[in-house]
């Protein structure tokens, strides 16, 4: 079984976030800190900088620390394995938040408590469903994708390209990477408007893209919303408010906002709660049937 | 001891003095700095840069650089995990037949088509790294758990991590050559004057290439431990390694330049660099700086300025120190 | 019929070359070039800068690859495509510009390629003995454990010399060895040239010191553009004999003076322009005065070692003196970096034109005017126009053999970089000239064309210093002779007083009679 | 007719490898854009060069900085994170983050000076390290590198700015006679650069240094300041290309901006054949060279090559192209 949390007034632990490249990244560490800040609890706070590698070693330091428990946001699914082992083995128990690890190497409620977060599959998925419904005749697909090898970015383009090769009407003529980032994004889909003028829909794996796609699409004297579907995933406030502007169609939720749940979980199972193998956050979907009465409640 | 002497002794060490200096500074500022535990795991994490600085040290040491060591580690990672299945041998081997390979490549490219070692290895760089993302599909590819492949990276040796005996002993061959053998003579005479070299009749082609096919070797060596040590082949892993690489070496006195260099200094760099981190870690334990993580990047960059003033400093009162035997 | 030719050769001959050609980028640097050498011969090589001389022994170890030709070596065809297998193949070379690794020590510039082992590993301490041993050969003395670039140049030349004896070589294959050794050394290098002749080494020998050869070398081949024009035994063609053949045409000349310094108008001579008292920095200078006129030449004499180079950095403003003063022009002068030494009106024409002189890849023009530049130029703009008139009046004034003014520099041989230096120098239009071996691997036409020019501007009133270890440049050159030892300056003669022995003893035992006295 | 001058009348034969050297950049180039033609779909309109030209900008002013410094024997690492410092200081000040400034046009020019002028002094700080202390330029960039985006972060909390300035996003969305104000700006620059080298005294002074600096030190000329500056203009490129950045995107992002663009440059530079050793220099060389880089992402996304491929086939072309830049150089 995973290793118990002692009941405590104030607990000293340890988030050992992935990167802090982006503004969804930066939102999740914000709402950590935040969270930490009011509970009064010791966070010590690491940053992988991109690398599964170092986040092992981060996550050593913490056990070296002598932290009571650990948040995780594995970078990977794979190379955390060890990280959660070695936690387990100083009998420290291990959150992971927004990305699981691999099933079949560890298994929640045995080697780590719980696994909270988004399906990043689904979410693909998601924006397929909605796509195939509402599409109105844009049947012809640019798909913006994020890091290439990054594990959101392989599970949104599977859980999407998947519905897509069900329905036979929907081509996806060019899917390359724009690495997360707007100014990528915005290059690459200026290139891939180029070469594919008949394309009428830009699915970005992340907000930042698909802003990104929009002043491309304008730069190419067409109409974001209008002649090119954009749908993207994240939800932030600016990604929303460009739904209320009729520039992107639809976005997936994907809340960043950790820092309660995550702490109220850890408190639970101090408490000798049982928790379930997976707490999957209830991500909103935003088109224009909703974006503007929702708007505000966007991250 | 005359006074000169000291200085140019302390330029070569100074790196040494720094190391000794943060280690001192984090065993009296936090708790299990110096715990057992701390120490193996920063040792086990570390061997991997270990062993590419060492191959970055001996390029160069050439006057040369290699761009491409941590996209090699990464693709020799992915090599390793796809043939773990086969056995931890033969997992060993394929990943650093895989450096090899982009060493081999490197090598002909610099010697060969004498294309400058920046511009060849930055290729390669990307090349690797392509290569890596095709063969593992974009993902992370699980090793075997079965074949022992994992021992090599997680396991003890007389209590101390298997990657670190393996970065000692390179360090170790590394060292008797530089000092002991001709090829590690060349190495230096290269890149001190590669024109007199060949003048003065040493294969200078050969060393070069040597030296490059040694690195990615190496590099090699590092993606095994990666696949090992974390249980996948990491196609996206080993941004910035050369970096880090590149930085240990000449903190340790090493002239870009080349024909000055010293294999020990490079692993005190390393060292001094990697436990630069860990401290880091543990000052965000303390809650001083952990509001923003982005005092960490600058806190590293001041604290390489530092540490390459100081060389500076030093070593220009002495002169370039030289080993006597 | 050729190969007849060859085949006679072989018999008698350890190394004969026929029909050699080379062109760089088109260009013929040597055109059917034939060289024969002993066995057990002294063989001088010698030819105007830019000959082919340097080429021609490039192209014999494989460095260079040739175009057209034969090379017979030891009785066999040879094919080396690197030093490395001409080495292997019993070729030794000291190449003209010391090409040695300033940063290793002595002992591994010596043994590098032929190193000591001991259980497969490098045995240092043999090493370091046999390094030892083999400068002991030539009076050297040093720490063989430190790095070259601590040493002196003609250390590193004897070095250089220590490095290709060191091999048992068939060929010893000298390009230029004496140009930066002053005569003491010389003396020691034909010594052991002449033990390597007992031992049936042959030697060649590259050397623009006419006078030298005549007491070492057995036969001469004299090239001229890219040929072998004339081969002769020492003993029958006499210097007339070979400077006409190295220049292609009768000369007759005016006999009694080595040099062309011929009298000076001492008349001419000024006030005061620089004068220096008690200049110190360490062991290499120690305590140095002097001072040199308008309109004069003033000489450094002394061996190796001397301070002679150290002395003029100091006054030039590359390293700060420790103690002492100097006034140059009647006011106070601390020259903080060489541009403060530049803008009161001095030049300095370094010794080692390799690493301080020439900028390799920037054309003839442009390395001649990098002092100059910023005068010729309106507002930071070059005035390319300007400039082209003064370099090409100085391609021809100090006879510089390139292909034009846009040619690379490192293209040249090794005399003509040294004019364009010069060219750098006199193109400043100074006040004051240092001359660090002004003449060092310049051939005697141009040598004295050299000599000529130096005379005449100070003849117009340019004050300059002039280092230079061939004794006879000093002597005949000097209004004043100041001599350096072990860094402190020990005499000082005027032109009439400055006779070789004088000089000599100076050199070798004066003490300074000056500090003795001014000492409490 | 002197001597020289008869010497150079002698013509030389026709040199495959030295018309290579010369042009291998334009080659290279040349052959790319006749396979588009060939091969790739709506490739020749103009909605295509203007694509090529405007996301070719920030390279191209980036590698003028990163030539210069390249030919006194140097290199800059930190420009990536100096186009963050300047992408992150200027929307702080017109959007009167630091203090409000009423005026727009007032507040967007002391934005774009403030922000250029800061890239420019941490540029000036390289160089004073690499002067002043010896230390090798790779590392001592390699500081700004770290510290550099660290300082942009730590201005900008890491956070996005976002912002609708029309007058300062002018520089990146605006035209100048129908040609993007950045592209106009890109040859501007080009052409400053590429007459100050080869006409000026400093640019003669740049090329020496990196040719034999102990001989330019000797000559006169005063190494350190030429260094000072040369630095100094590489970050002030890094600066102005940074601002181009955001302004295009509408958006400052400290931990993205200029990511990656040290290497970027450099191979554009080297690609553009100028030698990394120093002493040599060709800023037309770079633009080329940026330009080929350009198309050849063009041409790898606009054909569909997955990304894990693209890498491999840059790599190739990159050393391709500098390995014909090379061959005339061997001959
Ligand atoms: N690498 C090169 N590229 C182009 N031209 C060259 C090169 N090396 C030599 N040359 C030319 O070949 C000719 C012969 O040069 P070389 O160095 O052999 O002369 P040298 O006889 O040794 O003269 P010196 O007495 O000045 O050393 C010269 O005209 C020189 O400019
Ligand atoms: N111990 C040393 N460390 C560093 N440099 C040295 C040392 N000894 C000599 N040198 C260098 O060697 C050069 C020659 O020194 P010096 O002025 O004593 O010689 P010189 O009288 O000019 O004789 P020559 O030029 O004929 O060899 C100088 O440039 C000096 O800096
Ligand atoms: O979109 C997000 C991406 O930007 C981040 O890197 O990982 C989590 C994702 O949801
Ligand atoms: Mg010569
Ligand atoms: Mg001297």
């Amino acid at each position: 079984d995973a290793p118990p949390l002692k009941k405590k007034d104030t607990y000293k632990v340890g988030f050992a976030q992935t990167e802090s490249n982006n503004p969804w990244r930066l939102a999740q560490t914000a709402s950590m800190q935040e969270e930490a800040k009011k509970r009064g609890w010791q966070l010590v706070y690491t940053d992988a900088a991109s690398s599964a590698a170092k986040q092992v070693a981060d996550v050593n330091s913490m056990i070296a620390q002598g932290v009571d428990l650990i948040f995780l946001a594995p970078r990977e699914e794979k190379p955390l394995i060890p990280a959660i082992k070695a936690a387990k083995n100083a009998g420290i128990p291990v959150i992971l938040l927004d990305r699981n690890v691999d099933a079949s190497l560890a298994k929640p409620g045995e080697d780590y408590v719980t696994f909270i977060g988004s399906n990043f599959i689904e979410e693909g998925q998601r924006v397929a469903d909605w796509l195939v419904k509402n599409a109105n005749g844009k049947t012809t697909i640019i798909e913006l994708e994020g890091t290439t090898g990054s594990s959101p970015a392989n599970d949104r383009k599977k859980g999407f390209d998947d519905v897509i090769a069900k329905n036979p009407d929907f081509k996806i003529v060019a899917s390359q990477t724009g690495d997360f980032a707007r100014d990528k994004g915005r290059q690459v889909a200026e290139t891939l408007l180029q070469a594919h003028p008949d394309a009428n829909v830009v699915y970005a794996h992340n907000d930042e893209m698909a802003m990104g796609a929009i002043s491309a699409i304008e730069a190419a004297g067409k109409v974001p919303g209008k002649d090119i579907l954009v749908l993207s995933i994240d939800g932030g406030k600016e990604a929303v408010q460009a739904v209320v502007d009729g520039k992107i169609a639809a976005v997936v939720e994907c809340n960043p906002r950790f820092g309660p749940k995550a702490f109220d979980t850890a408190i639970a199972y101090a408490a000798g709660e049982k928790i379930p193998d997976k707490i999957i956050n209830p991500d909103q979907f935003y088109d224009a049937s909703n974006a503007k009465e929702l708007l505000s409640t966007a991250y | 001891m005359t006074r000169p002497r000291l200085i140019s002794l302390l330029g070569s060490y100074g790196v040494v003095l720094a190391l000794l200096l943060l280690v001192l500074f984090g065993w009296a500022r936090y708790d299990y700095f110096l715990g057992f535990f701390n120490i193996t795991s920063v040792l086990r994490y570390n061997s991997m840069f270990a062993l590419v600085a060492l191959g970055m040290c001996f390029v160069i040491m050439t006057g040369g650089i290699d761009l491409s060591v941590g996209s090699t580690a990464a693709l020799g990672s992915v090599v390793a995990a796809l043939a773990s299945p086969q056995g931890a041998w033969i997992g060993l081997g394929a990943g650093v037949g895989a450096g090899l390979c982009v060493g081999l490549i490197n090598a002909i490219l610099v010697t060969r088509l004498k294309i400058m070692p920046f511009v060849a290895t930055l290729a390669m760089m990307l090349a690797a790294s392509g290569t890596a993302l095709l063969l593992a599909d974009n993902q992370s590819v699980s090793v075997s758990y079965e074949s022992g492949f994992t021992s090599i990276g997680q396991d003890n040796f007389l209590g101390f991590p298997i990657p670190a005996w393996i970065a000692i002993m390179a360090y170790v061959v590394g060292w008797i050559v530089v000092n002991f053998t001709s090829t590690g003579r060349g190495v230096l005479a290269v890149g001190g004057n590669e024109d007199a070299t060949r003048l003065m009749g040493l294969p200078a082609d050969r060393i070069k290439f040597l030296v490059y096919l040694a690195s990615g070797g190496l590099a090699g060596l590092a993606g095994v431990i990666l696949a090992s040590q974390f249980g996948a082949g990491q196609p996206i892993e080993g941004v910035g390694w050369e970096l880090f690489a590149i930085a240990a070496v000449v903190v340790g006195g090493t002239l870009l330049t080349g024909g000055v260099g010293s294999v020990g200094a490079t692993l005190a760099g390393v060292l001094l660099l990697g436990i630069l981190f860990n401290v880091l870690n543990f000052e965000n334990g303390k809650g001083w700086i952990s509001l923003s993580a982005y005092w960490q990047s600058v806190i590293r960059g001041l604290f390489l300025l530092v540490v390459v003033i100081l060389q500076a400093k030093l070593s220009s009162r002495g002169s370039v120190a030289v080993r006597d035997y | 019929m050729r190969s007849e030719l060859a085949f006679e050769m072989n018999t008698n001959s350890l190394l004969s070359m026929t029909g050699i050609d080379k062109r760089f980028a088109g260009i013929p640097a040597l055109a059917g070039a034939s060289f024969a050498v002993g066995r057990g011969e002294v063989h001088a090589l010698i030819g105007q800068n830019g000959a082919g001389k340097s080429t021609l022994i490039k192209v014999l170890t494989g460095y260079y690859k040739r175009d057209a030709g034969e090379v017979v070596f030891d009785g066999k065809p040879f094919e080396v495509s690197s030093p490395q297998q001409a080495q292997a193949s019993g070729i030794s070379t000291i190449y003209q510009e010391i090409n040695l690794v300033p940063y290793r020590s002595i002992t591994e510039n010596i043994c590098l390629g032929r190193e000591a082992r001991r259980y497969g590993l490098l045995d240092w301490k043999r090493m370091h003995q046999e390094a030892e041993a083999l400068l002991q050969r030539f009076n050297v003395r040093a720490d063989v454990r430190r790095p070259l670039m601590e040493f002196n140049t003609a250390t590193q030349q004897m070095v250089a010399i220590a490095r290709a004896i060191g091999f048992s070589a068939k060929l010893v294959i000298m390009d230029e060895p004496t140009s930066s050794l002053d005569e003491r050394e010389v003396a020691v290098l034909f010594n052991v040239i002449r033990q390597l002749k007992q031992e049936g080494v042959s030697v060649v020998f590259v050397s623009h010191k006419l006078d030298e050869l005549y007491e070492v070398c057995d036969r001469v081949t004299i090239m001229r553009d890219g040929r072998t024009v004339k081969t002769a035994a020492m003993n029958e063609i006499d210097k007339i004999g070979l400077v006409s053949a190295m220049l292609g045409r009768a000369i007759e000349r005016a006999e009694g003076h080595a040099t062309a310094f011929s009298d000076r108008d001492e008349k001419k001579i000024g006030k005061v322009l620089l004068s220096a008292e008690n200049l110190a920095i360490n062991q290499i200078v120690q305590d140095v005065s002097f001072n040199v006129r308008s309109g004069e030449i003033a000489g450094f004499a002394g061996l190796l070692g001397a301070g002679r180079t150290e002395t003029a950095r100091l006054v030039f403003g590359i390293d700060r003196p420790r103690a002492g003063t100097m006034i140059f022009n009647g006011q106070t002068f601390d020259p903080h970096k060489p541009s403060d030494a530049i803008a009161a009106g001095m030049g300095f024409c370094t010794e080692d034109r390799k690493s301080e002189g020439i900028v390799p890849d920037m054309s003839v023009a442009e390395n001649m005017m990098l002092a100059l530049m910023p005068k010729l130029s309106k507002s930071g703009v070059i005035d390319d126009k300007a400039q082209r008139d003064i370099v090409e009046r100085f391609i021809r004034q100090l006879g510089i053999k390139c292909s034009g003014p846009d040619q690379k520099v490192r293209e040249l041989s090794g005399g003509n970089q040294q004019k364009v230096l010069l060219g750098r120098w006199l193109a400043m239009n100074p006040r004051l000239l240092i001359l660090d071996e002004p003449t060092r691997g310049i051939d005697v036409g141009a040598k004295g064309e050299i000599q000529a020019l130096i005379k005449t501007l100070a003849d117009q009133g340019l004050a300059v210093l002039m280092i230079s270890s061939e004794l006879e440049e000093v002597i005949e050159g000097a209004d004043r002779v100041f001599v350096l030892r072990e860094g402190i300056s020990v005499a000082e003669f005027d032109r009439d007083e400055a006779t070789e022995d004088a000089v000599m003893s100076a050199m070798a035992h004066g003490s300074a009679p000056t500090i003795a006295e001014a000492a409490p | 007719m002197t001597d020289t001058a008869r010497q150079q009348l002698i013509s030389r034969p026709f040199d495959p490898f030295d018309f290579m050297a010369r042009y291998g950049t334009l080659i290279a180039l040349a052959l790319l854009i006749l396979f588009n033609f060939a091969f790739t779909r709506n490739f020749a309109t103009m909605q295509t060069l203007n694509v090529n030209l405007t996301q070719v900008c920030t390279i191209v002013i980036v590698a003028i900085g990163m030539t210069l410094v390249i030919a006194t024997g140097g290199i800059d690492l930190s420009v990536g994170s100096l186009m963050a410092i300047s992408g992150a200081l200027a929307p702080m000040i017109f959007l009167g983050k630091i203090v409000p400034i009423d005026n727009v046009a007032l507040a967007v020019a002391a934005a774009m000076i403030i922000a250029v002028g800061v890239a420019g002094l941490f540029g000036l700080f390289n160089g004073w390290l690499i002067a002043r202390f010896r230390i090798q330029p790779i590392v001592a960039t390699l500081v700004l590198f770290i510290a550099g985006r660290g300082i942009a972060q730590v201005l900008t909390n890491g956070n996005l700015q976002t912002f609708r300035v029309p007058q300062f996003q002018w520089i990146g969305l605006g035209r100048l006679f129908g040609i993007p104000v950045q592209v106009v700006l890109m040859v501007l620059l080009v052409i400053a650069a590429a007459w100050m080298l080869k006409r000026t005294v400093f640019g003669r002074q740049i090329i020496a240094i990196g040719g034999n600096e102990r001989a330019a030190e000797l000559s006169g000329i005063a190494v350190s300041r030429v260094k000072l500056v040369v630095y100094t203009i590489s970050g002030l490129c890094a600066g102005i290309a940074g601002l181009v950045v955001i302004a295009i995107n509408s958006s400052s992002d400290a931990n993205l901006v200029g990511m990656g663009m040290e290497l970027d440059a450099i191979a554009a530079v080297a690609v553009g054949g100028t030698l990394l050793s120093g002493g040599k220099a060709t800023i037309i060389g770079t633009l080329l060279g940026a330009m080929t880089i350009q198309l050849v992402r063009y041409t790898l996304l606009a054909n569909g090559v997955p990304d894990a491929a693209a890498l491999v086939v840059k790599a190739g072309i990159i050393v391709l192209a500098v390995w014909i830049q090379q061959q005339g150089r061997r001959a």
